[in-house]
């Protein structure tokens, strides 16, 4: 056991849920700072209220089991409007990989790359962080290469409505 | 004197002089240069060092220190100094050492700083994944079903024969689509691409079609104008 | 000019700050509230003096020119239980060459291989893959040399404000 201070243990538990990726549970919690779960639970109901003030942009909500840090709702238009313009369009060489991948699905990195006689690990790695590919299972044979297909986002994005909607799946499958 | 440590273990010959000359509080502005010199090559000579590139810059300064120490043993005839002035053959490594030795002081500032950064973290952010998140329904610019087909025109370019291949396999439902363009064609002397399709159209569709129209052009029963990429394209009966 | 709380305006900012993914200009964030500069500043030194308080975990700290959210360095143990930050510090010789390039910006390799007394080609090159060195110009003479200099990334990887923020070294600037 571990002796705090009051606010130190707010301070650290602020800190904590600011830099987790995802939703932090008390028993998580527990254990990094040596502190029962009941006590750090305590602490968040604690933590919630100062985060209810109106002059705080914060809050910490419940979620999965876990606590995570999220801005309150009210403040989304300025986020937005501190994000759009960051929004870069896509690169020619996205466009092409992707092209490749809509028709092709499921295809390996390896056979893009032969389509396009580039390398393709840097495109590959933006699409996937935009959310437009996905892994979508292994190639059977040597090295089990990872697979590629296009996401519901990808639809989304082009007015279409599903991959399985796509007719001649078949003949493109083939190679 | 005790050489157990390895070259490695200093930046480079400047750092090992300046370790040599601070150990034994030597005065930088008077260096004893016969004394470092040998140290130095004392140094080089127990330090069981394999890396030849690496001990290869440890020579050059070796060979400086001994140039030096030369000039220093056969002073330049009296004529040849100038009256006013007397120019010592350690200036400019006594120079060099003084800025090397600042630079030290600089690397541990800049060390400290980094050490005091890194006591304060950032939150994890992914930009585009956030934004993805937060813009679901908003168009990435360039991503349309225009933007993809500017994509495969270019493909198709350059001659990627993955995608000749697809033609050839689907040869029959090419021919079907050439059908509707010619059929629009008696109706209209010009129209949208895009007027080809319902409001739902599906990708496969318009690559299809896409790839019917490209016929036409060879067929030169069709022109199709594109004022710039991924803006509409326009069908003119010939 | 839009119309806020006083308690609004510092619930966004901390939204804000929350959200960004690199330093906020005061010029940045009045384009997206609409406020004018030297309201912001005053509202950010007012959240920097809450931030102070010993519950509180994070703080806004000023660097390359904008504010970002950081947690407070005492807490580092805590977060380090809880997560690896991934950046990496500096070997020897990278903090050296960098140290060089600070001090003496614009310089090229050649000189600095001088004053190091070693080649710094590898070094060099990781310096520039982690942002923290660009090429800014070329050196007038035989063969116009690559200049280089720092970087924003530089400033926020040693929490400087600016590059006059470096610790002044007497003789060390000038050449």
């Amino acid at each position: 056991m571990v002796l705090f201070y009051k606010d130190e243990i707010k301070g650290i538990l602020e800190a904590l849920l600011f830099v987790a990726d995802e939703p932090l549970t008390c028993q998580k919690i527990s254990q990094v700072m040596g502190i029962e779960e009941h006590t750090i639970q305590q602490f968040i109901e604690d933590l919630q209220k100062d985060y209810d003030q109106p002059h705080r942009g914060l809050l910490v909500e419940e979620v999965a089991g876990g606590y995570r840090m999220v801005t309150k709702p009210q403040h989304i238009a300025y986020i937005e409007k501190l994000y759009k313009p960051q929004i870069n369009p896509l690169s020619q060489a996205a466009l092409e990989t992707l092209a490749i991948i809509a028709y092709r699905q499921p295809i390996t990195k390896a056979e893009i790359e032969i389509i396009r006689g580039v390398s393709v690990d840097s495109v590959m790695t933006t699409l996937a962080q935009r959310e437009l590919i996905v892994e979508v299972g292994r190639k059977e044979g040597p090295g089990r290469p990872i697979m590629y297909g296009t996401t519901k986002r990808f639809m989304e994005h082009l007015g279409l409505k599903s991959i399985q909607d796509l007719p001649f799946i078949d003949g493109l499958k083939e190679k | 004197m005790e050489y157990c440590v390895k070259l490695s273990i200093f930046e480079g010959p400047m750092d090992l002089l300046l370790h040599l000359i601070e150990k034994q509080e030597l005065d930088i502005y008077n260096i004893p240069i016969a004394t470092i010199t040998e140290q130095y090559l004392a140094y080089l000579k127990e330090a069981k060092e394999l890396d030849i590139e690496f001990a290869s810059e440890f020579l050059v300064m070796a060979a400086t220190l001994l140039s030096i120490k030369a000039k220093m043993l056969f002073p330049k005839p009296q004529k040849e100094v100038s009256e006013n002035y007397e120019e010592d053959p350690r200036k400019e490594l006594m120079e060099h050492l003084l800025l090397y030795k600042k630079i030290k002081e600089a690397t541990l500032i800049l060390k400290d700083l980094e050490k005091n950064q890194r006591a304060k973290v950032c939150r994890p952010l992914d930009k585009d994944k956030f934004a993805a998140k937060l813009f679901t329904n908003i168009d990435i610019p360039g991503l349309t079903v225009d933007g993809l087909l500017a994509a495969v025109e270019q493909l198709i370019k350059e001659n990627k024969k993955e995608f000749i291949q697809f033609v050839v396999k689907n040869k029959y439902y090419i021919n079907e689509q050439i059908d509707v363009i010619l059929s629009k064609t008696r109706q209209y002397n010009r129209f949208l691409f895009r007027e080809l399709f319902g409001e739902k159209m599906n990708l496969l569709e318009v690559l299809v079609t896409f790839l019917a129209l490209l016929e036409l052009v060879k067929m030169q029963k069709i022109k199709v104008i594109q004022e710039s990429p991924f803006s509409q394209i326009t069908i003119v009966k010939i």
